[in-house]
């Protein structure tokens, strides 16, 4: 199909809408919407890693940002009823601003990531890294430390969550 | 203070460990619901099927003809004012003349209405009447759609010339002598005697 | 599958992705849009080291990966309790109204 | 290692004690834990020199060591002085269990040997403090400071991130010592990605570290959390952010300084001027102290800029971070006795020199080690600092940093000028608990002691 | 080539197929189980003995007038319920409903949709997803009812995940540690059901997939007598059609997850003898044929436990129900998980 | 170790007075300088004339690694101004005698880790020990004036240690340099010969910016144009005895730290740049001159005097030769002494009159003969009469300069004028002239004030007379120094 195969149409696809949901995200002016625009740029970011063949990882990414993150993250703007009556909109400038400021600064990382062209992803039929039982492997063996101090990680966040969250006993 | 003796006092004593588990709590109430799989339906698909009624079945009310096809009721009022739902209402008016084969007697009631929303079919008007003209039925009162429709009048009330009701199970002799006994209200004002209070 | 799909690609839609993400963060004043905004950007992050696992055909980064959702999770959830009990205060999470430490 | 086990083990100890009941309890068995760390981290000195744990990555050689020393005895004296801090909340409990946990990342920091022990070490320590500063739930300006603090720490999070992640793309490791002979391997074609990486590292680290122009956030956040938990920060969480930084760039990057020292000279010079003067500007002394630390940070920075490899300036990192260290225990530890009332400003110090002349003279010998005045550790610190600097090219740094140093004595000695020569309005006497007395006048010998003899702690630790 | 795509296709109608219908007839057995417990009759005027009270209703539903608030967000209102239902209906696709079979050609047929190697957490992923579709409706409603509702059902499924993900992992481990239904499934060709090691992670299971699913006793996000419909309050004709629908499927689903898990699918005891005695040959069509009937009859058996339950138990508190998500659930799932470990540890399955 | 007993002994006398708080400070700390001015004897005894090197030193490792060390011994110019200190030591405690200080103790004390510190300062032969010792001079000086100064003393203070910090800085970063350059046996040092040689190693452009880097430090103590903003106010609003303090000892720290620790170690930096600090210190003398005759406040109109002396010295030292240096080793002394007696002059004024403004005063000397007499002495040692010890030290600094260059030896000689112009203007109308309302009975001295007048006039006659015994042991001193300067 126009000379493309069908991967880098997929791809093209995928990351056309990624960055158009993305920019929703940023645009969009009720809160909700905006979460839901963020769950479909996760899904786009889903299909990416399927892309590549990190299915573990894919489906680990929807469990963890759509399933959980996102909805917290829904709870909360449902909880404070926000909604585009409530959003406070910055001036045009500042938005301006914002947006040169980051258009800079794609500029710049843009024009430093030269060099990479010759690096062309390696064959799907070798790559079997994203498969459960090699991620394991290497989770349990070279980054056992790193997993096991998550759990202190985990744990600290659940604790000053539940501290900050609980009502104040008098 | 108890009202009744079947009143249970609650106990919030702390549930032992076993029934802290809950399960075999569960398992039971489980159980007990699962027997009722093989219980019999109670259910009566009525249009269907009808239950069986007692003889003495107080449904929905007739006024009774004599004999002849004249109405016995009088419009004496004495069923209004058994009633204890204050369902009935009557207007009385004269007989004329030529009529004497349409009422039993002088006077008789031009409107006789029963409210059946209000009727607790308790029976009262007919043990009040000394014309024997109200008896309750073993007939249904049927269902209807607009609350006017259950206000009952002497069209429905009235049994047809060609289609009497059938009231002797509730006729009985023992009634009848009862009613004639000297002394009960109704004999009183039948009587011409003043009511006393 | 991937073949025919340079590095530079997914480094272009990271880096795109990420500084959307950086924008949002400067654009918005809804607390709760920046701090999503912030999920965003490390999303791309998450997807740069995927494809540079691929690149390598090395496990590593997509395990670096489970590390960044494991984070990000913990701060979410550290985050919106602090979002909430502001919100409990104010009654709003305008940025522009958090502004009771400027002297 | 040890001490990072025991750490952890006391914070779920902590959490154990509500269910338990022994609360009270608690803070001597936290400060027996805190030393017997200390104890552990001691008998390993010298003795595992290089020896690291899980496949490398994590590593208490003795730079680790010598920095989680500081970072211990900073958190036993910080634990004494909060004692009764911990008695006036009611989630006591979770507040140890976090401010341990914070430790643990603290530890993690300054023995990481992998971007993924270096990641999850900043966000271990990160997240407790960002709620430890928001722990004040009615008080809004705690709140703000906290999510002030959350936003930009995960955005600098999102930095570092994106910097680990170029830098793997272009290496292939996560490794320190991998990305670092990847460097050597490759000096001259590495791909451009790579240095954008390193840059961005470079960025998210000074984000931590509040260094200008990415300091914004440090004063209000320091304003707005409890004193006590602004001292923790401002003492721990620095000391191993610089250990972090130390390790990264001048272990793992210092190869391609030219990459990154220009950067890292304009921000310390970016540093030092604004952390300055508007520190001269505050009136609220949390807030100056912010600025201060700010300027401190530039300080620390240097050392790395210099990036003299040996042991000079590891020495004086670590004399530094534990004269910072020492010196800001004081001032915190006044600054929270002193504004029990609730006013912060630095007219709270009118008088002290009356109201209590210990406490007075013990803010003094803090804020002149701050200021870098001899016979206090603060001296030596800067000395050392000026030291490594001198034989590199950024002598202008070095004079403009004992410029804005002068600078800097102007504002610590406001609160001197206050404390003798304001009067205050009440002349109420200011009590203090014992305990506290006994950390703040503890620290305060330790910063003259080092500061005459900075032998005891420069002979420690020879690497 | 083409062959396998049409087969597959035909599988996904099939299961599509199945899927609805079983949820329509669920609805409708719904009643007459509650009906028989208590004694009464049930629905039995539509068609012979009440048969086609699901068409009925489907069709009330299909033809009743269609009320959207006016200051609802009429987008994502009609977005929930579909959500709602487009993932109750994925979950289908990894469930392997009965054993390969090949034909004379030799190609192979999987009563399968798509066998993927991380079934499993697909299925908590599209589970996970779930939530979305509660919570836009209920949010969208604008509606205090209808928004406690959906918060209500999503912090419970999000509770109630947890300790269900932990028994499966215990699962897992007991199963040879393969992420795909049709392993575990396989795993129990020869041996005995996983529920026999996992009892306490079935219960566990069990229960979460209750909460899940928002069955009685744990239907509190439609809690009548407290928030009049819950989520669905505003919702009217077929986008409640299709939350209840929803809600039958997942019951559907998550009966034949257990009985994949738990209960050996497609496997029953003595099955290799019958098939011996009535003369099949592995890849036989037959053997798969009474093997989806043999998942189907333990299908069918859990939804009617599902009811069981529903019309036993009375329901929770909302304090009660995290109570027993968090306190009790999630300890012992991790019990279980300590003990599964300690166990396959001894038995030399499991290496550190 | 008589040496290291001269540094600590005031050192623990001022540990006793800071805790025993005893009201009796004042004995005490009397005590304590007469003493330490018997130990500084002890050193002018044991002084050897004649030495090629430090002398009755005491060393002693401090931090090792770096090559810093606990390292004080006398020299020359060293031993004359640890003389000027332990002799002006208990002069300022004995003027003090009529003043009553909030906690005495503390006064006191500070003022003995002064004077310790200020010996530290004379004796140090170790770069880092000096500027230790520097700082810590520092120290005690700002809490005196800060606690017990006048009006508005936090604010000038203030200003007076930043300056003097931002200087000290500067200095040693200076000196961080010349350490970093230095080279014994591989080993880094401290020690002042090797700063010496180290410095006389650097090429003519870094020896330039080592000039300047310390000479800042230096430069601001003193004071010298344009550095000497901060000094008019902290001297008027010290307490008394610390502006005698300031003006008497420790601006000597100053120019000491330039003979000692400049001269030698840069002398290409100090002949590049000694001219334009010439030329600086001779606008400042000018400047300073004329600001002091329109001066109204007598206190204010000495420390302008100082500026213009202080000019001079630091003149005739950039020139660089024997006289100039030497000159400014005895105007040291000299100005030490007499500006001590200035200063308690205008405290007694102030005390007995309730004003130091020159215009309120007058007729004084109808009222009390002595203090006239006593007042006219000094007013002539400092104005440099002959037969005066100033007059010594200002022959040598003028002829110094003159070799350096006769048109600013020229200027520089306008000081000796205009000196005496705003001196004997002043004397002529404070003590002269018509009786004011404010000074109608100017009472008898007290005795401890007539004895510190007593014992300055008998030291700016006895030295004017014969000052060889001073004179002797600085020409050595410097001699000393100039073979290290060449």
């Amino acid at each position: 199909m126009l000379g493309y195969t069908i991967t880098q149409w997929i791809f093209g696809i995928l990351s056309f809408l990624a960055i158009m949901l993305a920019l929703m995200v940023v645009f969009s002016r009720n809160p909700v919407n905006s979460v839901l625009y963020l769950v479909m740029t996760f899904f786009c970011i889903a299909g990416h890693y399927l892309l590549m063949n990190a299915q573990f990882l894919a489906i680990v990414h929807i469990v963890v940002y759509a399933g959980a993150i996102m909805v917290l993250f829904l709870f909360v703007i449902m909880l404070m009823n926000l909604n585009e009556d409530t959003e406070p909109q910055r001036t045009w400038l500042t938005k301006i601003i914002a947006g040169v400021a980051g258009g800079m600064l794609l500029f710049v990382l843009v024009g430093s990531l030269k060099g990479a062209e010759q690096m062309q992803l390696s064959s799907y039929g070798a790559s079997q890294i994203g498969l459960v039982k090699n991620l394991g492997k290497v989770l349990f063996s070279e980054f056992l430390f790193p997993f096991e101090i998550a759990s202190i990680l985990l744990l600290a966040a659940l604790v000053g969550a539940i501290m900050i969250g609980k009502k104040e006993i008098k | 203070m108890k009202l009744t003796n079947r009143s249970k006092v609650v106990s919030n004593k702390e549930q032992s460990a076993m029934e802290k588990m809950y399960l075999p709590g569960i398992l039971k109430g489980m159980m007990i619901t699962g027997s009722h799989l093989f219980k019999r339906r109670a259910t009566v698909k009525y249009p269907d099927e009808l239950r069986p009624i007692a003889a003495v079945y107080r449904g929905q009310h007739v006024l009774k003809r004599d004999e002849n096809g004249a109405e016995r009721c009088t419009a004496c009022g004495l069923c209004a004012v058994a009633c204890p739902a204050e369902a009935i209402t009557m207007e009385s008016a004269e007989r004329k003349k030529g009529e004497e084969g349409l009422y039993r007697e002088e006077k008789y009631a031009s409107t006789y209405e029963i409210n059946m929303l209000r009727c607790i079919f308790c029976g009262l008007c007919e043990e009040a009447c000394p014309k024997e003209a109200i008896f309750l039925t073993d007939r249904i009162v049927d269902v209807e759609f607009e609350r006017e429709d259950f206000v009952y009048g002497k069209d429905k009330l009235v049994e047809k010339v060609d289609k009497r009701v059938d009231v002797t199970k509730r006729q009985t002799i023992e009634v009848a002598e009862f009613k004639k006994l000297p002394g009960l209200k109704h004999n009183q004002v039948f009587e011409g005697k003043k009511l006393k209070h | 599958m991937i073949n025919g799909i340079s590095i530079n690609y997914y480094l272009l839609l990271s880096t795109v992705l990420f500084i959307i993400g950086a924008i949002g963060v400067m654009a918005r004043r809804n607390s709760i849009i920046i701090f999503m905004c912030i999920e965003l950007m490390l999303n791309a992050v998450n997807l740069l080291l995927v494809s540079f696992s691929t690149l390598h055909n090395d496990s590593s980064g997509q395990v670096f990966v489970f590390f960044i959702m494991a984070v990000a999770a913990a701060e979410v959830a550290v985050g919106l309790a602090i979002l909430s009990m502001i919100y409990r205060n104010v009654k709003s999470i305008d940025t522009d109204l958090l502004s009771n430490l400027k002297n | 290692m040890k001490g990072l086990l025991i750490l952890s083990g006391l914070g779920i100890i902590a959490m154990l004690a509500e269910i338990f009941k022994f609360k009270k309890l608690l803070l001597p068995i936290v400060l027996l834990g805190i030393v017997a760390a200390y104890a552990t981290n001691f008998m390993d000195w010298n003795k595992n020199f290089g020896i690291s744990y899980f496949n490398n990555m994590i590593a208490f050689d003795n730079l680790a060591l010598a920095f989680s020393g500081i970072i211990l005895v900073t958190a036993f004296f910080w634990f004494i002085l909060a004692n009764d801090y911990f008695e006036e909340d009611s989630n006591t409990v979770d507040h140890f269990a976090l401010v341990l946990f914070a430790l643990v990342g603290a530890l993690m920091l300054t023995s990481f040997k992998n971007m993924t022990t270096l990641f999850l070490g900043i966000e271990i320590m990160s997240i407790p403090l960002y709620v430890l500063a928001a722990s004040k739930k009615n008080d809004v300006k705690s709140n703000e400071a906290g999510f002030k603090y959350l936003i930009m720490g995960s955005l600098a999070s999102g930095f570092l991130l994106f910097g680990i992640a170029l830098i793997y793309g272009a290496s292939g490791s996560f490794d320190l010592l991998e990305i670092k002979s990847y460097i050597t391997n490759n000096v001259a074609s590495m791909p451009a990605f790579f240095y954008v990486g390193v840059v961005m590292l470079l960025i998210a680290m000074c984000f931590k570290v509040s260094a200008a122009p990415f300091h914004f956030w440090a004063p209000d956040v320091y304003q707005g959390s409890p004193t006590l938990i602004t001292a923790l920060m401002s003492t721990i969480v620095k000391t191993a952010a610089f250990v972090a930084i130390l390790k990264l760039f001048m272990v793992s990057f210092s190869n391609i300084s030219q990459l990154w020292s220009a950067t890292l000279a304009v921000i310390i010079a970016l540093s030092l001027i604004i952390s300055n003067f508007s520190a001269a500007m505050q009136s609220n002394v949390k807030r100056m102290l912010a600025y201060s630390s700010i300027s401190h940070a530039a300080f620390m920075l240097m050392v790395v800029l210099a990036n003299v490899r040996s042991s000079l300036s590891v020495n004086a990192l670590v004399f530094y971070s534990l004269a910072y260290s020492i010196g800001s225990i004081v001032a915190f530890g006044v600054l929270y006795n002193v504004s029990r009332k609730g006013n912060e400003g630095i007219e709270a110090f009118n008088g002290l020199g009356k109201r209590n002349p210990l406490l007075a003279m013990c803010m003094s010998v803090a804020m002149l080690s701050l200021a870098g005045i001899p016979v206090t550790s603060g001296f030596f610190a800067k000395y050392f600092v000026f030291t490594t600097m001198i034989g590199t090219g950024y002598k202008w740094l070095l004079i403009l940093a004992v410029t804005t140093s002068a600078i800097g004595v102007y504002y610590y000695l406001k609160i001197i000028i206050a404390m003798y020569f304001k009067s205050s309005d009440g002349e109420e006497v200011v009590v203090v608990e014992k305990s506290q007395t006994l950390v703040i006048v503890l620290t305060t010998v330790i910063t003259l002691v080092i500061g005459i003899l900075p032998n005891l702690i420069g002979n420690m630790f020879e690497f | 080539m083409l062959s396998v795509i049409l087969v597959k296709l035909l599988t996904c109608v099939i299961v599509f197929a199945i899927s609805l219908g079983v949820a329509a007839y669920a609805t409708l057995w719904e009643r007459k189980f509650s009906a028989l417990l208590q004694d009464r009759v049930g629905p039995d005027r539509a068609g012979p003995k009440g048969l086609l009270q699901p068409l009925a209703d489907g069709g009330k539903m299909f033809f009743k007038e269609e009320i959207i608030p006016n200051v609802s967000n009429k987008f994502l209102f009609i977005l929930g319920p579909s959500l709602f239902m487009v993932t109750a209906l994925m979950t289908g696709s990894v469930i392997p409903w009965g054993k390969d079979f090949s034909t004379a050609s030799g190609n192979v047929y999987s009563f399968q949709i798509t066998d993927i190697n991380i079934g499993v957490l697909y299925l908590f992923g599209v589970v996970s997803i779930g939530v979305y579709g509660i919570m836009i409706g209920g949010w969208a409603s604008n509606n205090k009812y209808a928004l406690l509702g959906a918060i209500r059902a999503s912090s419970q499924m999000i509770s109630y995940e947890i300790a269900m993900g932990i028994s499966v992992i215990a699962l897992i481990i007991t199963a040879g540690g393969t992420l795909s239904l049709r392993e575990i499934v396989a795993q129990q060709d020869a041996g005995v059901a996983n529920v026999c090691y996992q009892p306490l992670g079935f219960l566990i299971f069990f229960v979460c997939a209750l909460a899940e699913t928002n069955r009685a006793p744990f239907d509190l996000p439609e809690c009548e007598a407290e928030l009049v419909g819950g989520y669905h309050t505003e919702y009217s004709s077929m986008k409640l059609g299709l939350f209840l629908f929803a809600e039958y499927i997942n019951m559907f689903i998550s009966s034949a997850v257990m009985s994949a898990f738990y209960f050996g699918g497609y496997n029953f005891p003595f099955a290799q003898e019958l098939y011996n005695a009535m003369g099949l040959h592995e890849g036989s069509i037959w053997i798969s044929i009474i093997g989806f009937g043999a998942f189907f009859t333990k299908i069918v058996i859990f939804i009617c436990v599902f009811m069981w339950i529903r019309w036993t138990l009375p329901r929770f508190r909302y304090d009660q129900l995290m109570n027993l998500g968090w306190k009790i659930l999630l300890p012992l799932s991790l019990l279980n998980l300590a003990i599964t470990v300690g166990v396959e540890f001894l038995r030399g399955n499991l290496h550190f | 170790m008589l040496t290291l007993l001269l540094i600590a002994f005031p050192f623990l006398g001022a540990l006793i007075l800071f805790f025993s708080k005893t009201s009796a400070a004042k004995t005490i700390a009397l005590g304590i300088t007469l003493v330490e001015f018997i130990i500084s004897l002890g050193l002018f005894f044991l002084y050897k004339h004649n030495p090629d090197n430090c002398q009755l030193s005491f060393e002693k490792d401090w931090v090792s690694n770096l090559g810093i060390r606990f390292d004080i011994g006398i020299d020359g110019i060293g031993l004359l101004l640890c003389l000027l200190t332990t002799f002006l030591l208990p002069l300022i405690v004995l003027s003090s005698f009529k003043n009553e200080y909030e906690k005495p103790f503390n006064f006191y004390g500070l003022m003995l880790v002064m004077q310790s510190a200020l010996l530290g300062v004379f004796t140090a032969n170790d770069g880092f020990l000096f500027y230790v010792f520097w700082e810590l001079a520092l120290i005690p000086i700002y809490f005196i004036c800060l606690l017990w100064g006048g009006e508005d003393r936090g604010r000038i203070t203030f200003k007076f240690f930043v300056y003097t910090l931002f200087g000290s800085l500067f200095m040693l970063v200076g000196l961080i340099y010349l350490y970093n350059h230095t080279n014994v046996n591989g080993l880094k040092s401290w020690n002042i010969i090797d700063l010496y040689n180290a410095g006389h190693a650097l090429n003519a452009t870094q020896q330039s910016a080592v000039f300047w880097l310390i000479f800042i430090a230096f430069a601001i103590k003193m004071p010298i144009f344009p550095f000497h903003t901060w000094q008019p106010n902290t001297y008027v609003n010290a307490p008394t005895q610390g502006t005698m303090l300031l003006s008497g000892i420790m601006l000597k720290m100053g120019t000491f730290g330039v003979i000692k620790w400049l001269l030698p170690v840069v002398p290409l930096g100090v002949e590049e740049w000694g001219g334009t600090a010439i030329i600086l210190s001779v606008i400042g003398i000018i400047y300073a001159s004329c600001i002091a005759i329109v001066q109204k406040d007598y206190k204010r109109l000495i420390a302008y005097s100082s500026i213009a002396h202080v000019g001079l010295i630091s003149a005739g030292m950039l020139a660089m030769n024997q006289q100039g240096i030497q000159g400014a080793v005895m105007q040291m002394l000299a100005h030490g002494v007499s500006v001590i007696g200035l200063f308690l002059i205008a405290d007694i004024l102030l005390r007995h009159t309730g004003t130091r403004d020159i215009d309120k005063l007058g007729g004084i000397r109808s009222m009390n003969g002595n203090f006239a007499v006593l007042f006219l002495i000094i007013v002539m040692g400092a104005v440099a009469l002959p037969l005066t010890n100033g007059f010594v030290g200002e022959f040598l600094l003028i002829n110094g300069v003159y070799q350096f260059s006769p048109t600013l030896a020229l200027f520089a000689g306008l000081t000796i004028i205009l000196g005496a112009v705003y001196m004997l203007r002043s004397y002529q109308k404070i003590m002269l002239g018509e009786r004011t309302d404010s000074n109608v009975a100017f009472g008898a001295l007290a005795g401890s004030d007539k004895a510190v007048l007593i014992i300055v006039c008998i030291v700016i006659v006895t030295f004017g007379v014969y000052p060889k015994p001073l004179n002797d042991i600085a020409e050595e001193g410097v001699k000393q120094l100039l073979t290290y300067i060449k």
